[in-house]
């Protein structure tokens, strides 16, 4: 078995607000192996960020708190290292990008500051030759290494998520967690950031975990996909396994959902109803409520893991070892 | 702590307990804690007690108050004659110097009693001088208009004071730089913060020359910010102490505490014009009806003396015949008499401190007895002067305290009535009045200032309430500090111990 | 930025107007003949009203006003009623006295401010934080001459530290920048205290932890500068609040400032004065304010990119 | 009421500027198209492209600077207040964010009453009640939802409300300014499905502003495509999209990130992005993007012109 | 965001704002402290006239026994006009917070028409009224209080006119911004979309929702009221006597604080407490009102 960047084991994390206990994660488990790409999807409040936070030790605390399982970064432990430790690997081992970068710079001190702080602290790099290494991270992204003078302000979206890309890049980690990086972007720029990405990703052969809800992006960047739904993956498999033969009710309807360029005829067949309120998760199948075809046990039993193959798992009363490689591949 | 030497001690180092001296050196400085900021330095442009003090170490006039008892004797005189009723002649003392160092003359004193004429304010006391010229230069001469006792008592008046013919002439700002002929000489007036002045070495009267060679007046407006200051050795000397504070500093030996019952009186004044308190038997009524001894301890903390006369009690010629008592049933018959309903008589008391709100408080309690309603009305200074003068008032506090008994019935008199509540129209004490005025004889005018106090005592025409007891406390070491009736202190008699 | 401070120093003007020209009006409703004033009791009527014509008061308000602010462009801003001394002299000799205790008062303040607003952020829900915000609030409760009176007689009476009154010497700023600048630091700590707590839960603070910085170098590179925004917003609102806390502070303590001056010249009537004592603080208001609009640019490129 | 082929939005030369402090902001220039009757316009570009301002002004939220606007052959731009506010019963809107876009303070059925009484439709409180239960049975919103603060519930719920205000007022034509964008995929394609359904049960006729080619692609007839304020290309959906024709639209296209591992398409990178539409140069706006620029573009400006029928362009590339 | 069973009990009725705010602010334990010490304060203040009768034990004074220390005959000691200091606190409290109150009420409604107006229209009008704002604004507000009351003449009346004339333009700036931001919001344009007039936008949509930062606000300014009347009371320009406003019972107080403290400590804890209270519950309404914590 190829060597795992980061391995995440039944990892639960609740927050606990005024108004309930928020089940962010409920046993959420995954693992990217080394210079792989994993996408993770699912809706609104499935706990996507929270996984990316957790691996970070950043989720914010109070409320969060993290209940139980393992967090593996190159087989140490991460929740065993203290706030030092912690802090050393961060921005060095992993690194993550947030989802809106008109929010995620510092609106007081210039980019080329900003990137440079990172290598500042990991490279021991004093402060003339760490902003000479940041101007060169800006020139990687694309943005002429002059404006490493400028104030965020002075940047368009595309830039800022450029920048904020080059931070994370800037000390080579192993592992980049992005979440949702081109969400608040435009179309086209949305292309080039992603363009980026994939080679710098490649150059460096980091692993990446790519948090988004566009299955389009996951088709085009990622290796494997896992999808979340309250807190937990229901399904996981290589993009073909997913994209080719989706078996979970709920990725089907996520498919379903899209207007497709490709074939526009029929309707949408979206997904009935609404996530769980995340206070209140249902007994079984979290799924259950809008399940087309959800069964009696659904609603009282949590599914367990059954496997397609060695890659490919969905976690649905449905299948059984012996039905889940019935369905036909069919072409999307 | 110990004293400066330098005599502007305003310099930044006299801060701590001066007076802690230890032995040896005497002080030279007397530090005196000012209520206010003096409106002006000017004699004639001023009418306010701080600024009288503040005259009264650089200035004197011809005649002056004595402290102690209260007559009007000479100053720069050394003498004065009564040639006829209407002629004065005033012959000056040897070596009088002002501060710059030029000789006083009676040209001076001409020039300055003709310059004091020409400031509004100061009418009442140079409006009964015709004329005025130096006959030569010792010697001054005044024409009266009418035959006019109250002449020596208007040249002590700060108004009359003496400065040099020359500075008039040319325009010198007497605000910024008093010369005078006075036991201090004025040094500097750091505005809002203090005054000081020095020791005039040639000062014409070698036994009030002034001991303590550097006097600073710091200004202090909050009662007891002004007690703490002694207390905490800033200052030597306060002449207006809370009342709250006066048994403490008595008990504390580091300090004196000189009382004096000052001849200054508060008086509930009333708009004689006002319905109804045109009526006599109204006015008598709220006289009977208020307890002076309630008034003096609410608002004194019970140091004062209760006065039910016209005038100020110590003056010659006071007399309390006639005058009323407190007598809740005297007051009802008066209602009664004057017929109306009681519950009727609304009067609104304007006050511009805190005392006198005090004492209208306790008198808005007492009158409620009789069913009269009285409001309270807090105004500033200004606000109660423009509606004292415009007549724009119904009662209000004031207080008042001429330098001798003429000049305090003179108010009765009916042309003073824009200016003094409690003028009354009133024909045959007009008469009265005029006739004591031009009485030259004291003994004479004495017995008819008598007889105007007694008429007054029935008529009330402003409700006497109380002349306090002033307090002076001053540190233990000072000494020669004397205790006016009328409110002055002699800064020039102190000397450190 | 230049061109701003520029502009800015014009748009005083109108509010220089507006000020003079609403005391002004309100001071015309105020009883008390000017002129009668000046004059002191025993004027005669013919004396009044000869002063009245001398000095313009039977022309119209406006004419009046006008005739104010011309000479006022002259940098005369009359004579005080009560003293006879040009206001302008009076004023501006009164004048430091007033503005050094504001500057130490506001300085002090805001030097023990801002610390004690970030620590108590810092240490949320703390004893320190307790504590330090139960201050807080009692400083912002506290009537400002009551604080100053027992702070008198605790310090200058009992202990003998402080002087009472008067200013000379820095120890007798102590009290009086103490009583004054209390209720600032109070104001100022608190603001300070949930503008870190709002910006320590940014987007970016969390950016910079994610590339390794440490939390307290979070707090102090990222979070501070933005934290202080809204601080220097409440500074330059209580540095307002200082000149007008001055009248009561200069009372208790005799201090010779131009707050008591106003006190004194409003009971007095004094109206020049009372202008002349309004506008400078208004000046000095306003400046403050342009200030603190520059230091914002200083701390907000943002801003500074707005001005530019 | 004029003949029902013509179409039932004119819009001529359409302009709206913005006075900024950096100088004229040309958020809509000079833009015209139509929309038949029972159509539904799509109108996608970048952000700051000026789609919402061009909306907007048609239903004269924000005044138009210039231009022209038929709604059934009425001058709009001539009507007065009153009058105004009467058409605004014909003409609707729905917002991109569900969640500014409702009172936080009004309850759903507060909202959704609200354009029933301010014009007067139905005055009886009661009746008006049961029109509202109607709506919102329509928009599918449960009835328990009625008195329900739009804080308390998801952004698919929220934008039905934002719908059913709409559609109280029974209008004939409305300005869809992003309605899905800031859904999950799911809710998406259950609030396009309402609408879809909605058009065909009341005829309606869209606007239907989006940034996301691939839901106009699913839901409208006809799809505009706009750059710095212009109109640069426009055409039937399917014709679009089988034959973009502006530089800017093939980009545009190949960008998308298809859902699926197979036809994967070639992608056109764009450089930089778009400009400042504050006093623009002359020349055609998307010059300094464009891989085909020549020294004309930078300095004339491209007309819309039709190419093919129904298909309009703005690019001398097809001359 | 759940669907249960509690929803459907709800039909048909609204959940108040104020209930939920309540809701919200009873979790937060100082600013109920300061809320149930204020309504505990309008208690005793409404009944003031039932504890203690004004004439005879608030204004009436009894010389003999002035300057009691605090006993059980008076729980608060006598003033030195014999008055008992509980009784004239108790009233007091009526005349502070009816004077800061009344005062914050009048300035909130001016200034909050003029800052509605000016935020939603914009233009020249906005330009007028901020440029007038601005002059006012430059005035420190205490001096500003000061030169009014003085010119006025000082009574409750011409009190609470320049207490409130004063935070006039603080409340205009507060409104109209508040109005700026939520005039931008999608639902405004809604509003005039579904055929709203301007006055419907501004009372029914704009002001409603303003009115998080306008509360929070107006506890505080209430709290400032109270410290002015205070401060103008020490200055004699406050309330007249033999009124027994807190401030003024303060500032007669002082006379006697060295040896009589309870006559100043008294008050100056009535004041403080009052105004710590306002703060309190100021602070928890803004958090309270604040939707990213909801
Ligand atoms: N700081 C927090 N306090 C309380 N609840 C939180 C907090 N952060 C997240 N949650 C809750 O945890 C759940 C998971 O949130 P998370 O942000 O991980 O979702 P996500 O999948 O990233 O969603 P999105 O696609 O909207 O970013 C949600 O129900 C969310 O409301
Ligand atoms: N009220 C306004 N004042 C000034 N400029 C405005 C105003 N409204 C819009 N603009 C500007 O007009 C341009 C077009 O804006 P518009 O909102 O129409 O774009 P859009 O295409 O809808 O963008 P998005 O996809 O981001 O919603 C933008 O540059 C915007 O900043
Ligand atoms: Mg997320
Ligand atoms: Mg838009």
């Amino acid at each position: 078995m190829a060597e795992k960047t980061i391995e995440i084991k039944d990892l639960v994390v609740e927050y606990r607000t005024r108004s309930g206990v928020v089940q962010a994660l409920n046993g959420l488990s995954l693992s990217i192996e080394k210079g792989k790409t994993l996408g993770l999807v699912g809706e609104t409040g499935a706990g996507k960020t929270t996984a990316g936070l957790a691996v970070l030790g950043l989720i914010p605390s109070p409320p969060g708190v993290i209940v139980s399982g393992e967090i593996l970064l190159n087989g140490k432990d991460l929740r065993a290292l203290t706030d030092k430790e912690m802090d050393q690997i961060r921005g060095d081992a992993v690194a993550m990008i947030f989802q809106d970068p008109m929010t995620s710079l510092n609106p007081v001190m210039t980019v080329g500051d900003q990137i440079a702080e990172a290598i500042k602290i990991h490279e021991g790099l004093n402060h003339g030759d760490a902003l000479k290494k940041a101007e060169e991270m800006l020139e990687m992204v694309g943005i002429p290494r002059e404006r490493a003078k400028e104030y965020p302000h002075q940047f368009s979206g595309g830039m800022k998520q450029r920048v904020v890309i080059a931070i994370a890049l800037s000390c080579t980690p192993g592992l980049l967690i992005a979440d949702e990086p081109t969400t608040a972007l435009d179309v086209t720029i949305q292309a080039q950031v992603l363009e980026m990405m994939k080679g710098l990703k490649e150059k460096y052969e980091m692993s990446m975990l790519m948090i988004t809800h566009d299955l389009g992006i996951v088709a085009e960047i990622c290796d494997e996909v896992s999808v979340v739904y309250a807190g937990r993956v229901v399904e996981h498999g290589t993009l073909a396994d997913v994209f080719d033969n989706t078996r979970h009710p709920y990725t089907e309807g996520l498919f379903n959902s899209l207007p497709n360029i490709e074939n526009q005829a029929e309707k949408l067949k979206p997904i009935r109803g609404l996530m769980p309120d995340p206070t209140d998760l249902p007994l079984g199948c979290p799924f259950y409520p809008r399940c087309d075809h959800a069964m009696e046990i659904c609603r009282t039993k949590k599914p367990p893991k059954v496997y397609r193959n060695e890659t490919h798992f969905v976690e649905c009363h449905l299948y059984n070892e012996q039905n889940i490689g019935d369905k036909e591949e069919k072409w999307r | 702590g110990c004293s400066t030497k330098n005599p502007a001690p305003s310099d930044g180092e006299t801060v701590g307990a001066q007076n802690e001296e230890s032995g040896g050196e005497k002080k030279d400085t007397l530090t005196v804690a000012l209520t206010s900021e003096p409106p002006s330095l000017t004699t004639c442009d001023h009418d306010s007690i701080v600024g009288v003090y503040m005259n009264l170490l650089t200035y004197n006039g011809l005649m002056r108050v004595d402290h102690e008892t209260l007559e009007v004797v000479p100053d720069l005189a050394e003498s004065y004659t009564v040639e006829n009723e209407t002629e004065w002649t005033f012959v000056l003392k040897d070596g009088i110097k002002f501060h710059d160092g030029s000789d006083c003359t009676a040209q001076d004193v001409a020039a300055s009693i003709e310059w004091a004429k020409t400031f509004p304010g100061s009418a009442n006391y140079t409006r009964n001088i015709k004329t005025i010229e130096a006959v030569d230069d010792k010697t001054v001469k005044i024409v009266t208009e009418v035959p006019y006792a109250g002449l020596p008592a208007d040249l002590a008046y700060h108004y009359n004071f003496i400065v040099p013919e020359e500075l008039i002439e040319s325009g010198h700002d007497f605000n910024s730089e008093p010369v005078g002929t006075g036991p201090y000489k004025f040094v500097s007036w750091q505005y809002g913060d203090s005054l000081n002045f020095v020791g005039f070495e040639e000062y014409f009267d070698a036994e009030r020359k002034a001991s303590i060679p550097n006097l600073v007046f710091k200004i202090i407006p909050e009662g007891t910010s002004r007690t703490i200051a002694l207390e905490a050795g800033e200052v030597d000397f306060v002449y207006d102490v809370p009342s709250a504070d006066v048994e403490r500093l008595k008990s504390d030996e580091k300090f004196e505490v000189k009382e004096i019952t000052s001849v200054e009186n508060f008086f509930l004044g009333i708009n004689l014009e006002k319905e109804p308190f045109n009526d006599v038997n109204v006015r008598q009524a709220i006289n009977y009806g208020i307890n002076r001894e309630d008034v003096i301890a609410a608002a004194l903390n019970g140091y004062g003396a209760s006065n039910y006369t016209a005038i100020a009690m110590g003056y010659e010629g006071d007399t309390d015949a006639g005058a009323a008592v407190y007598d809740l049933d005297k007051a009802k018959e008066y209602l009664d008499k004057w017929g109306g309903d009681p519950s009727s008589i609304v009067l609104p008391i304007i006050c511009s401190n805190e005392t006198k709100v005090a004492v209208a408080t306790v008198i808005q309690s007492n009158l409620s007895k009789l069913g009269i309603q009285v409001e309270v009305v807090s105004t500033d200074t200004a606000t109660y002067f423009a509606d004292w003068e415009a007549g724009n008032y119904t009662g209000l506090i004031s207080s008042w305290s001429p330098s001798n008994s003429l000049t305090y019935v003179q108010r009765y008199h009916s042309d003073r009535a824009l200016t003094y509540p409690g003028s009354l129209k009133d024909e045959e004490v007009d008469k009265m009045v005029r006739d004591a005025e031009s009485t030259i004889d004291d003994t004479e005018r004495i017995g008819k200032i008598k007889t105007i106090v007694e008429t007054v005592n029935g008529l009330a025409p402003q409700i006497s309430l109380y002349q306090p007891l002033m307090f002076r406390a001053y540190s233990a070491d000072l000494g020669g500090v004397t205790a006016s009736a009328t409110g002055y202190v002699g800064f020039n008699d102190m000397y450190w111990k | 930025m230049i061109k701003f401070i520029i502009r800015r120093l014009l748009s005083l003007i109108p509010v220089i107007l507006g000020v003079t020209f609403f005391v002004f009006m309100v001071m015309q409703l105020a009883p008390g003949d000017a002129a009668k004033l000046l004059l002191g009791e025993g004027a005669t009527q013919e004396q009044v009203e000869e002063l009245r014509e001398e000095m313009g008061l039977n022309d119209p308000v406006i004419v009046q006003y006008v005739r104010y602010m011309v000479n006022f462009c002259k940098g005369d801003l009359g004579t005080s009623y009560a003293t006879k001394r040009p206001v302008a002299d009076e004023v501006f000799s009164r004048f430091p006295y007033t503005f050094n205790l504001s500057i130490v008062a506001g300085i002090v303040s805001i030097l023990l401010a801002i610390p004690l607003g970030i620590l108590a952020a810092v240490k949320q829900n703390t004893f320190f934080d307790n504590i330090s915000m139960v201050i807080s609030l009692v400083g912002v409760s506290m009537p400002i001459f009551w604080l100053a009176l027992l702070l008198v007689l605790a310090f200058s009476l009992n202990l003998g530290w402080f002087p009472v009154q008067g200013a000379d010497g820095w120890k007798s700023y102590v009290l009086p920048a103490i009583s004054l600048g209390f209720m600032n630091m109070a104001s100022i700590a608190r603001t300070t205290r949930s503008s870190m707590l709002e910006t320590v839960r940014q987007d970016y603070i969390r950016t910079a932890r994610a590339k390794g910085v440490p939390k307290r170098d979070a707090i102090v590179k990222h979070a501070f500068e933005n934290a202080l925004i809204p601080t220097i917003t409440v500074c330059g609102i209580q540095l307002g609040q200082l000149l007008g806390g001055s009248v009561l502070t200069e009372t208790v303590f005799a201090w010779p400032g131009i707050g008591r001056l106003m006190v004194q010249s409003i009971s007095s009537r004094d109206v020049p004065m009372v202008l002349g004592c309004m506008v400078v603080m208004t000046v000095c208001f306003s400046v403050v304010n342009l200030l603190v609009d520059l230091l914002y640019a200083f701390v907000d490129p943002r801003i500074k990119a707005m001005y530019s | 009421m004029s003949n029902s082929s013509s179409p039932l939005l004119e819009v001529k030369n359409l302009k709206k500027y913005f006075k900024t402090p950096k100088g004229m902001l040309h958020a809509v220039d000079d833009v015209s198209f139509t929309i038949d009757r029972g159509r539904t316009l799509g109108v996608v570009g970048e952000s700051g492209c000026g789609k919402s301002t061009t909306g907007r002004a048609i239903l004269r939220i924000v005044e138009p600077t210039e231009g022209e606007i038929l709604f059934d052959g009425e001058d709009i731009r001539s009507l007065g207040k009153d009058q105004m506010r009467r058409m605004r019963t014909r003409m609707q809107i729905i917002f991109q964010d569900p969640f500014s876009s409702l009172n936080p303070r009004k309850t759903v059925s507060e909202t959704i009453a609200e354009p029933l009484k301010l014009n007067g439709i139905i005055t009886d409180k009661g009746k008006r009640m049961e029109r509202v239960a109607e709506i919102m049975e329509i928009v599918g919103l449960a009835e328990r939802l009625y008195n329900a603060y739009p804080h308390e519930l998801d952004g698919g719920r929220r934008q039905r409300i934002g719908i059913a205000r709409a559609l109280a007022l029974n209008p004939q034509f409305i300005v869809c300014d992003e309605p899905v964008s800031a859904l999950d995929v799911s809710i998406q394609a259950q609030i396009l499905n309402l609408m879809d359904e909605l058009q065909e049960k009341m005829g309606l006729t869209y606007m239907f502003i989006t940034h996301d080619l691939s839901v106009v692609h699913y839901f409208a007839d006809d799809i505009a495509v706009m750059y710095l304020g212009r109109l640069i290309e426009k055409a039937p959906a399917k014709e679009l999209f089988r034959n973009p024709v502006h530089p800017y639209t093939q980009a545009l296209l190949s960008a998308i990130p298809v859902p699926s591992i197979h036809n994967q398409r070639k992608r056109i990178l764009l450089k930089g992005e778009i400009t400042s539409p504050v006093d623009p140069k002359p020349g055609c706006r998307f010059a300094s993007r464009c891989p085909y620029a020549s020294s004309r573009c930078h300095s004339e400006e491209p007309q819309l012109k039709e190419i093919a029928p129904g298909h309009f362009n703005a690019c001398f590339l097809n001359e | 965001m759940g669907n249960t069973s509690s929803d459907l009990s709800k039909k048909y009725k609204k959940v108040s704002p104020v209930r939920e705010v309540m809701s919200l602010l009873v979790r937060n334990k100082a600013a109920m402290a300061g809320l149930i010490f204020l309504i505990l304060l309008v208690g005793v203040s409404l009944s003031a006239d039932l504890l203690f009768d004004y004439e005879s034990q608030v204004v009436e004074q009894n010389i003999s026994e002035r300057l009691q220390w605090p006993s059980a005959e008076h729980l608060f000691g006598t003033d030195e006009y014999g008055r008992d200091l509980l009784a004239r606190v108790v009233h007091g409290s009526r005349l502070s917070l009816s004077v800061s109150f009344v005062s914050v009420l009048a300035s909130l409604i001016i200034g909050g028409i003029l800052g509605a107006v000016s935020g939603y229209y914009g233009g020249l009008l906005d330009e007028i009224i901020m440029r007038i704002t601005d002059i006012f604004l430059a005035i420190p507000m205490t001096l500003l209080a000061m030169v009014i009351v003085a010119a006025l003449g000082a009574s409750t009346t011409n009190l609470i006119i320049s207490l409130s004339l004063s935070a006039v333009p603080t409340f205009a700036r507060i409104v109209r911004s508040s109005v700026l931001t939520v005039r931008e919001v999608e639902y405004i344009e809604a509003a005039g979309a579904i055929g709203a007039k301007d006055g419907t936008i501004i009372f029914s949509h704009i002001l409603p929702n303003c009115i998080g930062p306008i509360i929070v606000q107006t506890t505080l300014r209430v709290a400032a009221m109270i410290s002015n009347t205070a401060g103008l009371s020490f200055l004699g320009l406050g309330v007249q006597a033999p009124a027994p406003e807190w401030g003024a019972l303060l500032s007669a107080g002082r006379n006697y604080i060295r040896d009589y403290s309870y006559l100043t400590f008294i008050p100056g804890l009535a004041i403080m407490l009052t105004i710590l209270a306002l703060n309190l519950l100021g602070d928890g309404l803004r958090d309270a009102l604040d939707p990213r914590l909801k």
